[in-house]
């Protein structure tokens, strides 16, 4: 059965989500999905043991060989993202139940988890394969499953979020699809490795200048880089606070996935960094993203835009790694996809405990908040620390890699943009922290109860793990470089 | 055109002449499929929603200059882009050479070609079912996942209070349209059939799953519309509409499973029965029939939900909205 | 040159127009046949990528010796669900944002929007 | 033999165009919806059966010809049926059809709308 592992990956999640319809009670489905996730947790780590011991695994679907068929081929940048994706899953999953009940009206419960299996499968299903064309299929389930998730807000704006959402989401999977057909057209191949070995003798065409520019825009749509983010703030702000969670953890990572992938793996480095003055236009719109969204997020009211536009700023600490464009700037982006989805995931749990105690997520709505719940806001005083880069928590470590590649490159005033793009994001954790703990609650609201159980296990889970993958860094550290040297071919 | 009726007509004229499109092309499947689904169900959604919506388009354009800028660079980067792209239809094209030919002279009937041939006639459904089979099942739950996705947005819960009114109103529409209600009751069951025979003949001419259970649906359609919803909600329940598009996907993904079992990869269809062709023959027809039962159920829940939206509206035209205290609106009373 | 890349100049220009309707149109459902429009030409540029002159349409009969390229139609068969789907979940969620803000129309729902917070 | 059928079936067929041709004439010359539809319906409803015929002459082995029957039967059903279904849907709306015996000169903009003619002259409603 290990052999059918990369398949089962994805096709676990995909058949339980009809099958939680067949269930139908509420309660159970909620069981059933729970176990479906840790499931697919578990898969992901044994395929990750098995990728670092044995090296890329390839699953030929169907029976056909790798061109005619279809192909899994999952190497350690793929067992690194499904290992997060599905963790991030399970543990968000904990809160799902205790938390959709005051956010999402009855009869909806069983729909939210059938969706909620579907984009976690869609997900798994990008990551996995090693087919262009399945790249969009996934891609459009995990798509379509996010629209409805947010349209399920109790707010009506979540209405109007999910619609510009769709239609931006939308141009930029058919702007994937028309990249995908000019790299058909010119080599005659789906398949990623056979691409790569066919793409290198057309490079000089502008038809496939033009597929590799239509490709790149498409993902930085879906990636919400900084022109192209207008969807983001509000369709994380006004969803339920599982579905930001769960999103805000993993699907801007998936696109920064598939922009290494295709980029790294496919184009080949030198194609992808001077046809296209790739690094400059990435490093220029990185920076901008940090420091136009970090300043966006200080004058939010609400702390769901306001974190929401921090993950904005940190894509654009990604995209600045990845425009680094050595081992080590890659390593960097590696390991912050890692940390950022523990931190936002621990930080959008504990946003979404003050959601269920005081049905509100306004800034005003947090003050004195301290008192009345100490350990939900502890956990975001150490998500707003590693989000800073305090050292001793996650975050100091992938900015501590990122500083590294930038000096290693000559770069120093890239590495002085990037501190003080964290010392903005002090500014906007800050005034989470004041009204928390330095301001009087407001008169007319009733002091509150601790958040139940169910939420402080998964926060406090995704808190120490913040923290622990700070000090012991041997588990991501190690898979992040094996990541990067096998993509840029430098053997490990 | 201010006219939202004339926009979905004219959007439908559209898919019906990229269908003919398709045909000139060789496409005949693929015909097909946008002539059923593009010309035939896109079209008839919109107007349903513009019946819910109001037909009268009241905004101006207003911001025409960035969208032209904006759409003219692409326009100039993408006709850049053609400059070297193989001629139309020329047969040395790289994508004719390098992964086609094999699908084309693996598929034939008889010759003996490599051992893991697959014997179907239609090489398109021969290529959709078993050589990307996998692309198919992604395909397959796309489509339940919009059903969901309506399902979670537009479902209304039903109250039989309102269930009276409603019927009030289907039985006064009986007797308007009495000559459509006999051509319909003529017409339903050939349709069904011609549902039947593009499913199972999917392997020897252009058809399988998709055509046939949009076909299909459109038969539940009609019924639906010329006797009103109340009476087409007793034909076909919704809870069981709901199993059957989740069991439609079962199937496919159960046919997956059992070739793991017989241990070989996932979708190999070979391991289904002892002879390779017999086996290819079996998968192509049992996963077509779970691609055939998804889509007729989630077509039919869309359809449904949006018409069940529709009755709802015009049953109680008020439409409340409760301002909640924390100072955001919540949705309409569902 | 003109006639063998006309197919692709047709293609770019339909897809021009569908794009230009979702950016400028303030109409929820325009925006939506803009969606369409700028799909069903991204369709036909696959196809008319896989038409082989004088080949006729992948359905093997004896006799004949010269077919189409049969993948970029499996291709397609996939993305027009994928397009349905798309249209109907954003028909649907057109119907609940004229139930909960009252139209369809951009601009007013921006405005309803904006004087609430 | 076969030289008969081909100019039977050429026959058939440019009388099928002729007749769509006419068809869409109808449309733009006639002032009144209801004329204008009527006009469509006769005239596609013959012209595709008559298309059909033609196609039928053109190639007379076994299963084509089955099936352009069917299509034949189909199509002599269903759009007589819709095109009553379209004429009802606008009665019921309250189009009343356009009775006058003289046709007006010009064409006034500024008419009341289609659903309440009322005047004797009948001026054809301008915004169909």
């Amino acid at each position: 059965m290990l052999v059918h592992l990369p398949i089962l990956q994805v096709i676990v999640p995909l058949m339980a989500a009809p099958a939680c319809l067949i269930l139908g009670r509420p309660r159970l489905v909620w069981l059933f999905s729970l176990i479906t996730s840790g499931i697919a947790f578990l898969i992901s780590v044994s395929l990750l043991r098995q990728v670092m011991s044995a090296g890329t695994i390839s699953y030929v679907l169907g029976g056909w060989s790798a061109p005619w068929g279809i192909e899994y081929r999952i190497d350690e940048l793929n067992a690194y993202l499904l290992l997060i994706i599905s963790a991030i899953s399970t543990v968000v999953l904990l809160a799902a139940q205790t938390s959709i009940k005051k956010e999402i009206p009855k009869d909806r419960h069983t729909l939210f988890y059938v969706l909620y299996l579907l984009s976690l499968a869609g997900m798994l299903g990008i990551v996995a394969t090693g087919d262009a064309f399945n790249v969009f299929v996934f891609l459009e389930i995990s798509s379509l499953s996010a629209y409805s998730l947010i349209s399920l807000g109790k707010d009506r704006r979540s209405l109007w979020a999910s619609y510009q959402y769709l239609i931006m989401g939308t141009i930029g999977a058919t702007f994937i699809l028309i990249g995908i057909g000019l790299m058909y057209q010119m080599t005659g191949t789906l398949n990623m490795e056979d691409l790569a070995v066919r793409l290198p003798e057309v490079t000089h065409t502008r038809t496939v200048f033009v597929a590799f520019a239509f490709f790149i825009v498409g993902v930085c749509l879906k990636l919400a880089l900084f022109p192209l983010h207008m969807w983001l703030p509000n369709a994380y702000a006004y969803a339920p606070s599982i579905v930001t969670a769960f999103f805000a953890a993993t699907s801007t990572k998936v696109a920064i996935y598939l922009l290494i992938r295709f980029t790294f793996s496919i184009f080949g480095i030198s194609f992808s960094f001077t046809t296209l003055p790739l690094q400059t236009i990435f490093l220029t719109l990185g920076l901008l993203g940090i420091f136009v969204a970090s300043i966006a997020a200080i004058y939010q009211k609400n702390v769901k835009h306001l974190l929401a536009y921090s993950s904005v700023a940190q894509v654009g600490y990604m995209i600045v790694g990845y425009s680094i464009s050595t081992t080590t700037g890659l390593m960097a982006t590696l390991l912050h996809l890692f940390n950022h989805a523990l931190m936002k995931g621990a930080l959008f749990l504990a946003v979404g405990a003050v959601m269920y105690r005081v049905g509100s997520t306004q800034l005003r709505d947090f003050q004195g908040l301290g008192h009345q719940m100490p350990i939900t806001m502890a956990a975001i005083v150490v998500g707003g620390l590693s989000l800073i880069g305090v050292p001793l928590t996650v975050g100091f470590i992938s900015k501590w890699y990122l500083l590294l590649a930038a000096i290693e490159n000559g770069w120093w005033p890239i590495a002085i943009l990037i501190l003080l793009g964290s010392l903005l994001a002090i500014v906007y954790v800050w005034r989470i922290v004041e009204a928390a703990y330095f301001k009087e609650p407001l008169i007319d609201r009733e002091p509150v109860k601790e958040a139940p159980l169910t939420f402080l296990l998964p926060v406090w889970v995704l808190v120490t793990a913040n923290i622990y993958f700070g000090v012991d860094t041997r588990l991501s550290v190690q898979v992040a470089q094996a990541a990067s040297q096998s993509l840029f071919g430098v053997s490990p | 055109m201010k006219d939202l009726l004339a926009v979905a007509m004219l959007s439908g004229i559209y898919g019906l002449l990229s269908a003919s499109f398709f045909v000139t092309m060789d496409a005949v499947d693929v015909a097909f499929t946008e002539a059923s689904v593009g010309a035939g169900i896109s079209t008839l959604l919109m107007l349903t929603t513009i019946a819910i919506v109001g037909r009268f388009e009241r905004s101006q354009r207003h911001k025409p200059s960035l969208a032209l800028a904006v759409t003219f660079f692409t326009g100039v980067l993408l006709i850049y882009g053609t400059l070297d792209m193989p001629y139309f239809g020329s047969p040395n094209a790289p994508a004719n050479q390098h992964v086609a030919p094999q699908y084309l002279n693996d598929t034939v009937l008889g010759q003996d070609k490599s051992v893991n041939q697959v014997g179907v006639p239609n090489v398109v459904t021969a290529v959709l079912a078993s050589y990307r089979g996998f692309d198919t099942f992604g395909e397959v739950a796309v489509i339940f996942t919009a059903g969901i996705g309506v399902l979670a947005l537009l479902a209304v819960v039903r109250r039989p209070e309102e269930d009276a009114k409603i019927a009030a109103i289907n039985e006064s529409m009986h007797q308007k349209n009495l000559i459509l209600r006999i051509v319909i009751k003529v017409l339903i069951p050939f349709i069904l059939l011609f549902a039947l025979y593009v499913q199972f003949h999917g392997d020897y001419g252009p058809g399988g799953g998709f055509q046939a259970g949009v076909i299909f649906a459109a038969a539940f359609i009609l019924y639906a519309m010329l006797f009103g919803l109340s009476t087409a909600r007793r034909v076909i329940n919704q809870t069981l509409i709901q199993i059957l598009a989740a069991i439609g996907v079962l199937i496919y993904g159960s046919v997956g499973l059992v070739s793991i079992l017989n241990g070989r990869n996932f979708l190999d269809y070979n391991a289904l029965s002892s002879d390779s062709i017999a086996g290819q023959h079996l998968g192509i027809l049992v996963i077509e029939l779970g691609v055939g039962i998804t889509v007729t159920s989630v077509m039919v829940i869309i359809f449904f939900n949006f018409a069940g939206r529709l009755e709802n509206r015009e049953a109680n035209e008020s439409v409340t909205r409760n301002i909640s205290s924390d100072g955001h609106v919540t949705k309409e009373k569902l | 040159m003109i006639l063998g890349l006309y197919n692709y100049w047709v293609v770019v220009v339909l897809m021009m127009i569908g794009f230009y309707i979702v950016i400028a149109q303030g109409n929820l459902i325009k925006k939506i046949v803009g969606l369409n429009i700028f799909q069903t030409s991204v369709f036909i540029f696959y196809i008319s990528m896989a038409k082989v002159d004088d080949g006729t349409a992948p359905i093997l009969a004896d006799g004949i010796s010269l077919y189409s390229n049969p993948l970029p139609h499996v291709l397609i068969l996939t993305a027009i669900v994928v397009g349905i789907a798309t249209t109907a979940v954003g028909l649907a969620l057109a119907v609940r944002i004229k139930g909960a803000y009252g139209s369809i129309e951009e601009g007013e729902i921006q405005a309803r929007d904006n004087q609430e917070c | 033999m076969d030289t008969a059928l081909s100019i039977g079936s050429a026959i058939c067929l440019l009388l099928g165009s002729f007749l769509c041709l006419t068809g869409g004439i109808g449309i733009l010359r006639f002032p009144d919806f209801y004329t204008r539809m009527h006009a469509v319906s006769v005239s596609e409803t013959s012209a595709a059966g008559m298309i059909l015929i033609g196609l039928m002459l053109q190639s007379p082995d076994g299963i084509v010809v089955i099936k352009l029957v069917m299509i034949l039967l189909m199509v002599l059903f269903i759009s007589p049926a819709s095109s009553h279904a379209l004429a009802q849907s606008a009665m019921r709306h309250g189009l009343k059809p356009w009775l006058s015996t003289t046709v007006p000169a010009i064409k006034n903009k500024h008419n009341e709308t289609a659903s309440d003619i009322t005047s004797d002259k009948g001026v054809p409603p301008s915004n169909l």
